[in-house]
């Protein structure tokens, strides 16, 4: 006999698909295994470790100088942030006071990695709903960003322009004026990026009431940064706990409580008009002064565990630092942002479709070597 | 909540809780394993502490003991906490997930087993998250031993 | 030599002579237009595009097709071989045999019969059946997502696309395309038909751009979603087929926008009609027009999700085409037509 | 009414967009950034301060300023320098001093951090701005800096 319940008839039945290693949409090794129900996701699990270098046991036989190198590679698109952080977490704990001018120069620098990632971030973020000239449009703006980088530290991505107790060498004399062309060039690209990409009522459409995150699931989950922000979370280590420059600075936290990923886009858009008016505040009033101050060639922590917290374009980066007094730390712990962002996919995309979760994924702005380390 | 009233709070539970005496940056504490969950499930609820806000999970291994340190804070009082727990069963570590009381913790928690071998009791999950299935041995502890893939210095 | 021509064998070889005429002449518009593509895509995004290989590159695809010609053709294991090596030719025939109806000038047309519109809208309908044959056999979840994508945005918007030209046959009169010209002489159908044309030209440009399965409605191969769609298992001279395709689908339907709204292979104000042969220069000055609108349309908007372009079709576009043709209908009965 | 303004401004925007593209491509001579690479090599200058490799410079006498005192060797993160030294007669104070034989430096490895240029106390390594570093061969990454018969520059003491 024919069965006659209406829902055995139309059994459907869930599958599996790879989402990764390799695919477009995941911005590195990042593999996701989605179950799936026709184009309806019932699960994500993500499979991390494809470019796992194991970055913390490298610290614990490297010295505190070496770390900062390292840093480098763990969140690229803030790398110079990434360095700050550690430098910062060895002169807590050596208690050492670094110039003004080292302070002003890290911030100016900070802010300019957050717009050249969130610039990064706004063109992958375009290509992955579809529109694939954003992509140019920001590596035309970063370029410049580079390019003052490249002048003063000599390198484009993984700088290492930070040692414990400032800067490894002076700013360029040509910095202050590039940054004011960058800065002047990039207000009149940036309302571009609204009438090109925020205001299409595809991409509205697109992220709307997308893949909703609730202030409690955010902190729940530990996410910080714009995901968090953008679901109302006021989570930004640049106000809660300020370091260098930012202790003096007057700035705006952006918060939108939407908490879809149209709040997330909205966030790091305005956080690029922050950064912007940051280093316009900045730039003309670096002190004068050293630009490091002296330290011994094999720095040794005090015995402690020192913890430090910086805003990178991502959210939070941690660092937590066990010392017995050697030239390397006996433990060292990187509270990446993304590792925890991260964990949050799930919850924000199950019920989704499969053009939701690109679109999610996009706004997490997901660096695989920040989650794997 | 000052560090000098979380503290009165807490010893006022009567866990056994031991705090660290040397000067740190954040009140830290040292709690039984048994005790850890109970402890934690009432660091979030309690009204006055409401530590929500888990943002550091971190296996350590202490030479002797197996370790792990949580680092705590609340979104409405901003005030920090960091709780140690430890074991020196080194064959099977065994602490009790939290990952029913911050979410976040179950990502930390799987980092964890990955690299110390530490197992966490009423975790969903819990599997290699980074290193492949078949990995033998615990890479973050301080007797793992790997001549071909290390380098000394 | 007259002789030749109406015999039976003739007649045959008449035909493949026009054929192969055809097949050679798109198969360099096909390359010519994978070229401007990427040259108008490059221009768009601040890049140069090819120009290195021939002058402006114009020999880039030429190689690129010599280097998928030698390229091996691998598949997947349990593919089902039949259908997965049919559905390439599927939908490069599909795509050949609407070429036969275009009036490229009032004497270059293969085959003038007087249902040329339905024929077209028909045969370039054909072709999702490849797809879906392609993206099912291939045994890869991805092109088989990809293949119902396309299955479900086919039926949608070919609904528009006919009602869309059908309002504009309420002007001609006739399905012939040869016909419909003719109506243009007293001015393009799109000033002739002005309010509800126009209405009609944006939703046939929006359901045939749909229909050629490009951005912002390239669900089908959706690369950031599902990798290349459909074709993610097809590779050397089989995938060049489906690529070719798409841009000769591209061609079909800007050739029907031109011919329907845009007076064919007349000129502006009748400027050249003494030389009737520059009829061709302007067909295919105008139908590149309209391509470029579309690639314009592809390299600036986002794509949209599948229950958005449902919603679309059958919230926006249907009831707007609908009343569209009363409208139409409405205006021919009121005699509100523009003509010179 | 909302559906009809939804359609107008959905069009709206979606002529906006248009026209940012539009606007670039119809500016495109003036506005494309493409370098063609190998056709600027001419005119193409690196920053002064691009990290492109480690170099000794050598003056015109052949001689450098390293002392071998492997202050770089120990700031190396990833042993990308290594030092062959011995202690040789100084033909003028005839006292033993430290030479170096070999100064080896592995490109490969190197991750272009800075930390062995900082640490030189004789300034005796700097960057080069050169970046065409690809070779058909593994090995030629592996680089002596110092020349053959070279030797330290009087009045250098570590």
């Amino acid at each position: 006999m024919i069965t006659t319940k209406i829902e055995d008839r139309f059994k459907t039945e869930e599958y599996f698909i790879n989402m990764g290693p390799q695919h477009p949409a995941t911005h590195g090794v990042l593999r996701l295994i989605l179950t799936i129900d026709g184009e309806i996701i019932k699960n994500v699990e993500p499979d991390l470790g494809y470019i796992h270098r194991s970055i913390e046991k490298m610290c614990e036989r490297d010295s505190y100088q070496q770390i900062v190198h390292l840093t480098d590679r763990m969140d690229y698109l803030s790398a110079h942030i990434n360095n700050e952080a550690v430098c910062l977490v060895v002169e807590n704990a050596l208690e050492l006071e670094v110039p003004e001018r080292v302070k002003v120069i890290r911030t100016i620098l900070a802010e300019l990695t957050r717009i050249s990632s969130h610039a990064l971030w706004w063109g992958v973020m375009g290509m992955d709903v579809g529109a694939l000239t954003t992509f140019m449009y920001a590596f035309r703006d970063r370029e410049l960003i580079n390019d003052i980088f490249e002048e003063t530290c000599g390198a484009r991505l993984t700088m290492n322009y930070n040692i414990p107790g400032g800067l490894m060498f002076d700013i360029h004399p040509n910095f202050v004026k590039r940054v004011k062309d960058f800065i002047a060039e990039f207000k009149t690209k940036l309302p571009e990026y609204d009438t090109l990409l925020t205001n299409n009522v595809i991409f509205q459409k697109r992220t709307k009431g997308v893949g909703f995150l609730s202030r409690e699931d955010a902190i729940s989950f530990g996410t910080s940064g714009p995901v968090a922000r953008g679901s109302g979370y006021s989570c930004d280590v640049r106000k809660h706990h300020p370091y260098s420059a930012y202790t003096k600075m007057d700035f705006k936290e952006v918060l939108r409580t939407a908490g879809d990923t149209l709040a997330r886009y909205e966030v790091r858009i305005q956080e690029m008009w922050e950064s912007v008016a940051m280093i316009e505040s900045l730039i003309d009033n670096i002190p004068e002064g050293d630009y490091k101050v002296a330290t011994k060639a094999v720095i040794k922590l005090p015995k402690g565990e020192f913890y430090q917290k910086v805003e990178t374009a991502r959210g939070e980066l941690g660092v937590f630092v066990i010392s017995k007094g050697d030239k390397s730390p006996y433990r060292l712990k990187f509270r990446s942002p993304g590792f925890s962002n991260l964990s949050a996919l799930n919850k924000m995309i199950v019920g989704g479709k499969i053009g939701d979760l690109v679109a999610v994924s996009s706004t997490l702005d997901l660096v695989v070597p920040d989650i794997d380390r | 909540m000052s560090n000098q009233e979380i503290q009165e709070n807490l010893t006022e539970l009567n866990l056994g809780i031991v705090f660290s005496e040397e000067p740190a940056q954040y009140l830290t504490l040292t709690v039984p394993k048994e005790n850890l969950h109970f402890l934690m499930s009432k660091l979030k609820l309690v009204r006055e502490l409401s530590f929500d806000y888990l943002f550091c999970l971190t296996g350590v291994d202490w030479g002797l003991e197996l370790g792990v340190v949580y680092h705590l804070e609340s979104t409405t009082h901003r005030h920090n906490l960091v709780v140690k727990v430890m074991t020196s069963d080194r064959e099977n570590p065994v602490f009790d997930s939290v990952q029913d009381i911050w979410q976040t913790a179950n990502f930390h928690e799987m980092e964890v087993f990955d690299f110390f071998g530490i197992k966490f009791n009423n975790h969903p999950n819990l599997k290699r998250l980074f290193l492949p299935k078949d990995w033998t041995g615990y890479p973050l502890r301080k007797d793992y031993d790997d001549p071909i893939n290390m380098i000394i210095k | 030599m007259t002789d030749l021509f109406t015999t039976y064998t003739g007649n045959i070889l008449q035909m493949l002579l026009i054929a192969l005429g055809y097949l050679t002449f798109f198969a360099v518009a096909g390359l010519l237009l994978v070229w401007l593509e990427r040259r108008i895509a490059a221009f768009f995004q601040l890049r140069l595009g090819p120009n290195r290989v021939g002058p402006f590159g114009l020999m880039q695809t030429i190689a690129d097709a010599l280097k998928l010609v030698s390229k091996e053709l691998t598949g997947t294991e349990r593919a089902d071989k039949f259908l997965y090596n049919l559905a390439p030719y599927f939908v490069i025939i599909t795509a050949l045999l609407a070429l036969a109806v275009l009036p490229f000038s009032g004497q270059i047309q293969a085959f003038d019969i007087n249902i040329g519109l339905f024929f077209l809208t028909a045969v370039s309908s054909v072709g999702v059946i490849g797809i879906l044959l392609g993206g099912w056999s291939s045994n890869n979840k991805y092109a088989l997502i990809g293949a119902m994508r396309s299955g479900v945005q086919t039926v949608s918007y070919e609904l528009s696309v006919g009602l869309s030209l059908l309002t504009m046959v309420l002007l001609t009169g006739s399905l012939q395309l040869s016909q419909i010209i003719e109506v243009q002489k007293d001015g393009w159908l799109i000033v002739q038909g002005h309010i509800p044309a126009i209405i009609a030209f944006m939703i046939f440009m929006i359901a045939g751009t749909a229909e050629t399965n490009r951005a912002p409605f390239d669900l089908v191969e959706a690369e950031s979603e599902l990798g290349a769609g459909f074709h993610t298992e097809y590779s050397g001279m089989k995938f060049a087929y489906f690529f070719l395709a798409e841009f000769i689908n591209m061609f079909i339907i800007s050739a029907i926008a031109v011919v329907v709204f845009f007076g064919g292979w007349l000129s502006p104000f009748g400027i050249t009609d003494s030389i009737p042969w520059l009829g061709v220069f302007w067909f295919l000055g105008k139908t590149f027009l309209v391509i470029f609108l579309m690639m314009w349309f592809r390299w600036t908007f986002p794509r949209l999700r599948v229950d958005q372009l449902l919603t679309l079709e059958w919230k926006y576009l249907l009831p707007i085409n609908l009343f569209n043709i009363v409208l139409m209908a409405v205006i021919i009965w009121l005699n509100l037509e523009i003509k010179f | 009414m909302s559906y009809f303004s939804d359609i107008y401004k959905g069009i709206k925007t979606l002529f906006q967009g248009m026209g940012v593209t539009g606007k670039y491509f119809f500016h495109a001579r003036k506005e494309i950034i493409t370098q063609q690479y190998p056709d600027n090599k001419d005119t193409l200058k690196m920053f002064d301060r691009f990290r492109g490799e480690v170099v000794m410079p050598h003056d015109e006498n052949n001689e450098h300023r390293c002392t071998g005192c492997q202050s770089c060797e120990l700031a190396c993160p990833n042993g990308s320098i290594e030092i062959i030294w011995d202690r040789q007669v100084d033909p003028e104070t005839g006292k033993k001093k430290k030479m170096i034989d070999k100064h080896i430096y592995h490109l490969s490895m190197c991750t272009m951090c800075g930390l062995c240029i900082e640490a030189c106390p004789t300034n005796a390594i700097v960057w080069s701005q050169e970046f065409k570093h690809a070779t058909f061969n593994r090995s030629e990454l592996t680089k002596i800096l110092n020349k053959p018969g070279s030797k330290v520059k009087k009045g250098i003491e570590d």
